[in-house]
C-alpha cells in the first residue's frame, strides 16, 4: 500500500513537472500573437489556441508576468554570493559585525560592548563569560547571514560577559476600586541581570 | 455587385474595408483559400444568420440566363478561438472578463447614435447583450466613449455651462434620477450608493477582495 | 500603574566595566552591630560563621566590623563610583545577611530607579540608518507638472 | 544676601525668646502639649542649611572606619593587578601632600628633624607613567590606525591623557580617597598626577605588558562611541581632505547636490556628494548647502583614515586568550 | 554605509520630505489614504506614535477629482454651525463648486487619528485645484507619488494598431443597413 501511495505520488510530481514545462511554450506563443497581430490580419491565416482571450482590462491579472525561475541558474547565483561571503569572511574584510540573539525568551539586537539587561538571575556569576548560543542573524556592513531560523554553531559565537546582577527599583502595583472600599498594593522587586556583549565572530563554514 | 452596410463605429469601417480588399483580391485570382472552405459549415452548424457578401453570378444555358446571387464566404476575420459556442463572447472565452473600460470591445456593439445593435444581428446570448449594454452606459457616463450626440444645427452656439463636467465612473443611474441621501440612517442600516452594476458581480477579480457595489 | 513620574536613567555601567576586564565594583563593607542587642543576634552568628570565608573569597573588598551600641545593626556598602548604600539588617539570620552581602558585591552601585530601556549600545546602527533617501538613487530632475 | 541674614537673626532672637521662656519657668520639664517652637526652629534650620550649602566633604580617611594600608591592598586586587605594595604607597604620596604635613608639624612645634617626613614622594614616578603613557597610546593609534595623520593621533592621545578623561577614571577607581594631598576635594591636575604615577608603579613593578593592559581596559575603553572630530576639532574639513587627497595623488573632491528637500522652508534638509574623479567619495546631509558639504567633507576624511562608525571594534580580549585563539584555529585546521 | 555626525544624522533622518500627488481622475478618497499614510509618518521605518515626523503633501488638480457611482450627486457633506439652525448639507457637487479642494481635505481630515496632531498634519497638507503649483512649493519636492487608480483609455486616445490587434468578435451580416 505504502509502496503503491508512494508510486502515485511519484506520477504525480512527474506530471506537475511535465505540465510546467509545457505551458513554458505557451504562455510565450500568446505573447507573440499581438505584435505580429496586425500582419497576420492581412494574410488571414491565424489560428488561435483554444484557451486565447482578445486582450481587455481582465483577461490578465494586472501583475506583470514574471519569467520562469530557471533552477540551474539560480544556483549559481547563489554559489557566486556565497562564494563572495565566504571570501569576505576569511579575509576579514568585514568591520563591525551585529547578531540578533535569542536569549531570556527575547531576541537582541547586539553588537560588540554593547549592555543587556535580563530581567532575571541566571546561574552564572559576576564576571564570568557565557556564550550565547541562539544567533538568529549575524550581518555586516554588506552581508547578512539569516538562520533558518538559528545559525549554527560553529559558524557565529556571540559571547558575552556578566556584569551585574541586581534588583529592579520597586515598581508599585496599585490596585483601587472607588466606593468599594477595595485596596491592594503590592510592592514587586525583580531580580535583573546586565551582561556586556564582548565580541561576535563568524567563520567561513558558509555552503 | 455587394451590399455593404454603412458602418457606424470607426473601427467597423476600417475592418470592412480590409474585407473589401481581400475580397477583391479573391476575385481576381478568382481561387479562394482552402481553409476558408470550412466556414459555410460553420455558419451551418451555428444558428447565426446567414451572412457573408453576395456575388452575382450570370450563367448563360442556352437561351436563358440565370442570375443567381451567390453567397461568396468572406474572407473571414481570424477564426475565433471557441467557434462552437453561439455567442461571440463566448467564441473568444471572454466571459465575465471586460468590462466598462474595454472601449476596444464595447464599440464594435453600438451604433452611431451610441445605442446598441440588436440581439438579432450580433448574436449576443441574452445575459451578454444586458451586461455589455450596461458596459456601454458606464462608459457613455465615464465619457470613454466619443460623443454620439447628434449634430447640432447650423450656427448655433450651444449655451456655454458654468461648471466643467464633472469626473465619473462606474455610474449605474442617470444623473438626473438620483437625489441626494440626506439621511444616512443609523449605523447598522445605512443607505447606500450604488456602485457599479449587479450584473457584473461574477466578473474575474485578480484580487482577494470582494467586489463591493454598495459604498 | 504607570511610572512616568518616577526618576529614571538609562541602561549604563561604570567606566565599561566588562569590556576588558571585570572588575568588582563594591570596595568596602562595613559591618556595623551591636555587641549584646537581640536584632543584632543573626549578624553576630554571621560574624562567627561567614565572615572570614567573604573576605578571604573576595580580597578586593575591604570588610569593616565595628560593634557600637546600638539598636539597628546596619551594613554599609561603599562602591567604586562613590556611592554608598545602607542596608539595615534587623532581625536578620546570618543566611540573609550573607545573601544581602553577597547581592551587594554583585552590584555595581549606579542608582536603583527606573531603567528605560533593557539594551543600551554605542553604535546603533552598522548598515547604515534610515534617512528619507536611503537606497535611492541621486537624482536631480525637477519634480512637478512643469517637469513633464 | 542681606536679607536671609535678617531673616536668621530674628529666626534666633525669637529661637532666644522661646529658650529664655523655657528656661525661666522650670529648670527641666517635659511637657505634653504641642511643640510650637519645633516648627520655627526646623524651618531655620532648614534656610540655614539652605544658604549655606552643604557642610564641606570630608576625607574618607577622617571617617570612622579606615585603614589604609588594607585599602591600597585591596586596589590592587580588586584590579587584578600585581602592584609591589611599596611602590603604590609612594605613588599615592603627592609633593603637595608632604610639604603641608611638614609645615603642620612645624607648627605644632617639632623642630625641623622631627618634622621631617620620611616620605617619598611620586615625583618620579608620575613623569615616568606620563611618559610611558604618551609612548604606549601613540604606539596603540599608530596600530590601531595607520592612516591616520600625525596631527589626529595626538588629538585623539591628548583627548586620553587630559584632566577630564583621566580624573574621571581614577575617581571611579577610587584614587581619589587613596591618594594623599593637602586640599580635600582632590584638585584636577593632582588626582591626573597621582593616575600617571599609579601607572608609572605598575610599570614599574609588572612590566610593560602589564602597564599596558592595564591602560587598554581603563583608558582606552573611554574610547568607545568616541567619534574622531569629537576630539579632533578641525575648523575646515575641506581644506584637510583637499590636502589629504593631493597627499595621495587622488583627483580632487567636486561637491554636488545629490538630493535636496524643502529648499524653501525653514527646515531645508541637502545632501552633497564629494564626487572625486566621477566616484563618490562621500556624501553628507546638512541643514544649508555649506554644512552639507563640510559633513560630506568629514565623512570622506572619516573613510580615508578609517575610523567609520562601522570599522573593525578594538580589541579589548583578556591576556590569556590572546593565545588561546592561535591554539583553537590549529585545532580547527586539523 | 554613512558614518555621519551624530548631528547631522539626526538631521537627515527627521526630515521631512515633501511629496507630489496628482490627483487628476483619482478617486479622494484613494488619495486620501495615500497622504494620511504620509502626513502620519508610517510610511517610515522609524515611524512612532508619539515623535511628530509626518512629511508634507502636495495634491494638485484637486478640481478633476473623479467620484465612482452616483456620488456626486448622492453623497452629502453635513456641517453644523453650532448656532439653532445652523446645520448645513451640501452635496458632493455643490461643494465641489464652492471649493474645489474641500473634498479632498475633507477625506484626508477624515482619515487622520483623531488626536491634537491632526491639526498640525492636516497644516502639512497642502492642496491645489489645478496643475500650477507656485515656486516656492515646487523647490520643496522630493518625489511624485503614482496615481492609486489607473486611468482608462478614451477611445479616441487608442492608436490604430491597437485598434487594429483587437479581433473583431462578430461578423456585419451583409443585409443589415446601419444608418
Amino acid at each position: 500500500m505504502a509502496i503503491t501511495l508512494k508510486n502515485s505520488q511519484e506520477m504525480l510530481r512527474r506530471c506537475w513537472r511535465l505540465g510546467s514545462r509545457l505551458q513554458f511554450p505557451v504562455t510565450k506563443q500568446i505573447r507573440c500573437i499581438v505584435p505580429c497581430f496586425t500582419q497576420c490580419q492581412r494574410s488571414k491565416c491565424i489560428i488561435y489556441p483554444k484557451s486565447y482571450i482578445p486582450e481587455t482590462s481582465l483577461s490578465r491579472p494586472p501583475w506583470p508576468e514574471l519569467p520562469l525561475v530557471d533552477h540551474e541558474e539560480e544556483q549559481k547565483k547563489h554559489q557566486a554570493v556565497v562564494q563572495k561571503v565566504n571570501n569576505l569572511l576569511e579575509n576579514v574584510e568585514y568591520g563591525r559585525l551585529f547578531a540578533v540573539v535569542h536569549f531570556a525568551s527575547r531576541q537582541w539586537k547586539v553588537t560588540n560592548e554593547d549592555l543587556i539587561q535580563i530581567e532575571n538571575h541566571i546561574e552564572a556569576d559576576c564576571g564570568d563569560r557565557i556564550v550565547l548560543e541562539k544567533v538568529l542573524l549575524v550581518g555586516g556592513e554588506n552581508f547578512t547571514l539569516i538562520g533558518r531560523p538559528l545559525l549554527s554553531r560553529d559558524l557565529a559565537r556571540v559571547e558575552a560577559t556578566v556584569i551585574e546582577k541586581t534588583d529592579s527599583w520597586p515598581m508599585v502595583h496599585m490596585c483601587f476600586w472607588k466606593r468599594h472600599r477595595f485596596q491592594k498594593k503590592r510592592i514587586i522587586v525583580q531580580p535583573q541581570t546586565v551582561l556586556r556583549i564582548n565580541n561576535i565572530e563568524v567563520s567561513p563554514g558558509l555552503t | 455587385m455587394k451590399v455593404v452596410s454603412n458602418m457606424a463605429a470607426l473601427g467597423i469601417i476600417k475592418y470592412v474595408r480590409t474585407t473589401f480588399c481581400a475580397v477583391q483580391c479573391a476575385l481576381t485570382r478568382n481561387t479562394l483559400p482552402v481553409r476558408l472552405s470550412s466556414l459555410p459549415q460553420l455558419s451551418f452548424f451555428g444558428c447565426t444568420p446567414n451572412r457573408g457578401i453576395r456575388q452575382v453570378v450570370e450563367k448563360q444555358e442556352g437561351k436563358t440566363t440565370v442570375i443567381e446571387g451567390v453567397t461568396v464566404p468572406t474572407p473571414e476575420s481570424p477564426q475565433p478561438p471557441n467557434p462552437t459556442a453561439k455567442c461571440p463572447i463566448y467564441q473568444w472565452n471572454l466571459q465575465n472578463k471586460y468590462t466598462y473600460t474595454d472601449v476596444l470591445l464595447l464599440s464594435q456593439f453600438i451604433r452611431s447614435d451610441g445605442g446598441m445593435l440588436p440581439r438579432r444581428i450580433t448574436g449576443l446570448c441574452a445575459q451578454e447583450h444586458n451586461k455589455i449594454a450596461i458596459c456601454v452606459q458606464m462608459a457613455h457616463r465615464a465619457g470613454l466613449l466619443p460623443n454620439h450626440r447628434p449634430r447640432l444645427p447650423e450656427g448655433h452656439t450651444p449655451k456655454p455651462k458654468p461648471n466643467p463636467p464633472l469626473n465619473r465612473y462606474l455610474t449605474r443611474y442617470s444623473l438626473k434620477s438620483v437625489k441626494p441621501i440626506y439621511r444616512k440612517g443609523l449605523k447598522w442600516c445605512k443607505v447606500r450608493m450604488p456602485v457599479g452594476h449587479p450584473a457584473l458581480k461574477n466578473n474575474v477579480r485578480y484580487s482577494l477582495k470582494p467586489i463591493y457595489t454598495k459604498h | 500603574m504607570t511610572a512616568r513620574g518616577t526618576p529614571s536613567r538609562f541602561l549604563q555601567s561604570v567606566l565599561q566595566n566588562g569590556v576588558g576586564r571585570y572588575v568588582c565594583q563594591l570596595k568596602r563593607v562595613s559591618i556595623i552591630f551591636s555587641k549584646n542587642a537581640q536584632s543584632s543576634l543573626g549578624v553576630r552568628e554571621f560574624l562567627e560563621d561567614g565572615v572570614v570565608d567573604f573576605a578571604k573569597k573576595n580580597q578586593g573588598i575591604v570588610v569593616y566590623v565595628s560593634p557600637q551600641s546600638c539598636r539597628i545593626p546596619k551594613v554599609v556598602a561603599e562602591y567604586l563610583n562613590g556611592n554608598v548604600k545602607e542596608e539595615l539588617v534587623t532581625n536578620k539570620t546570618a543566611q540573609q545577611i550573607a545573601e544581602l552581602i553577597t547581592k551587594m558585591s554583585n552590584q555595581s552601585g549606579l542608582d536603583i530607579i527606573r531603567i528605560r530601556k533593557p539594551f543600551h549600545t554605542n553604535s546603533p546602527s552598522i548598515q547604515g540608518q534610515w534617512h528619507p533617501f536611503t537606497n535611492r538613487l541621486p537624482s536631480k530632475d525637477p519634480v512637478g507638472p512643469q517637469a513633464e | 544676601m542681606a536679607a536671609c541674614r535678617l531673616l536668621v537673626s530674628q529666626g534666633v532672637l525669637a529661637l532666644g525668646v522661646h529658650y529664655q521662656r523655657v528656661c525661666r519657668s522650670v529648670v527641666f520639664t517635659q511637657t505634653r502639649e504641642k511643640k510650637r517652637w519645633m516648627k520655627a526652629y526646623t524651618l531655620i534650620m532648614n534656610r540655614i542649611r539652605r544658604i549655606e550649602g552643604p557642610p564641606p566633604p570630608k576625607p574618607r580617611s577622617q571617617q570612622p572606619n579606615w585603614d589604609y594600608h588594607a585599602e591600597v591592598e585591596a586596589f590592587s586586587i580588586r584590579l587584578k593587578e600585581r602592584f609591589s605594595t611599596e611602590l603604590l604607597k609612594t605613588a599615592f604620596v603627592n609633593p603637595c601632600y608632604v610639604r603641608s604635613e611638614e609645615e603642620r608639624r612645624r607648627g605644632l612645634g617639632l623642630d625641623a628633624g622631627a618634622a621631617a617626613l620620611n616620605l617619598r614622594d611620586n615625583t618620579e614616578l608620575r613623569e615616568h607613567g606620563e611618559q610611558f603613557t604618551l609612548g604606549f597610546l601613540m604606539d596603540w593609534c599608530r596600530s590601531n590606525f595607520p592612516s591616520l595623520p600625525q596631527e589626529a593621533a595626538a588629538a585623539i592621545v591628548g583627548h586620553l591623557m587630559g584632566s577630564e578623561i583621566m580624573c574621571h577614571v581614577a575617581r571611579n577607581l577610587a584614587m581619589e580617597e587613596l591618594a594623599l594631598t593637602a586640599e580635600f576635594p582632590v584638585p584636577d591636575d593632582v588626582l591626573q598626577g597621582t593616575f600617571f604615577a599609579v601607572i608609572g608603579a605598575l610599570e614599574q613593578s609588572s612590566g610593560t605588558e602589564g602597564a599596558g593592559l592595564f591602560l587598554r581596559d581603563f583608558l582606552l575603553t573611554q574610547l568607545i562611541g568616541k567619534d574622531l572630530f569629537d576630539m579632533w576639532k578641525v575648523v575646515n574639513p575641506m581644506g584637510v581632505l583637499v590636502e589629504e587627497l593631493r597627499r595621495r595623488g587622488v583627483a580632487l573632491p567636486e561637491p554636488r547636490l545629490i538630493q535636496a528637500s524643502g529648499a524653501s522652508t525653514v527646515l531645508p534638509l541637502y545632501f552633497v556628494g564629494l564626487y572625486s574623479d566621477q566616484k563618490l567619495l562621500a556624501q553628507g546631509p546638512g541643514e544649508t548647502l555649506s554644512s552639507a558639504e563640510e559633513e560630506a567633507a568629514r565623512v570622506a576624511l572619516r573613510k580615508l583614515f578609517g575610523y567609520v562608525e562601522n570599522r573593525k571594534p578594538f580589541d579589548f580580549s583578556p591576556a590569556q586568550e590572546q593565545r588561546q585563539p592561535a591554539a583553537s584555529q590549529a585545532l580547527y585546521s586539523r | 554605509m554613512s558614518s555621519f555626525s551624530r548631528s547631522a544624522q539626526q538631521w537627515a533622518t527627521f526630515g521631512r520630505s515633501w511629496y507630489l500627488i496628482d490627483a487628476r481622475m483619482q478617486p479622494p478618497g484613494k488619495i486620501a489614504v495615500m497622504c494620511s499614510v504620509r502626513l502620519q509618518g508610517k510610511h517610515k521605518p522609524i515611524y512612532h506614535a508619539l515623535s511628530d515626523i509626518g512629511d508634507h503633501v502636495v495634491v494638485m488638480n484637486t478640481r478633476h477629482i473623479v467620484f465612482s457611482g452616483n456620488k456626486w450627486e448622492q453623497k452629502v457633506y453635513s456641517s453644523h454651525s453650532g448656532y439653532p439652525g445652523g446645520f448645513k448639507q451640501l452635496t458632493a457637487v455643490q461643494m465641489h463648486q464652492k471649493d474645489p479642494t474641500a473634498i479632498v481635505k475633507l477625506a484626508v481630515y477624515g482619515m487622520l487619528p483623531k488626536n491634537l496632531h491632526r491639526r498640525t498634519m492636516m497644516q502639512r497638507l497642502h492642496l491645489f485645484t489645478d496643475d500650477v503649483l507656485p515656486d516656492d512649493v515646487l523647490r520643496n519636492l522630493t518625489e511624485q507619488l503614482p496615481q492609486p487608480r489607473v486611468i482608462p483609455r478614451k477611445l479616441s486616445e487608442y492608436t490604430q494598431e491597437e485598434c487594429d490587434a483587437f479581433p473583431r468578435l462578430w461578423t456585419t451580416p451583409e443585409d443589415y443597413r446601419m444608418e
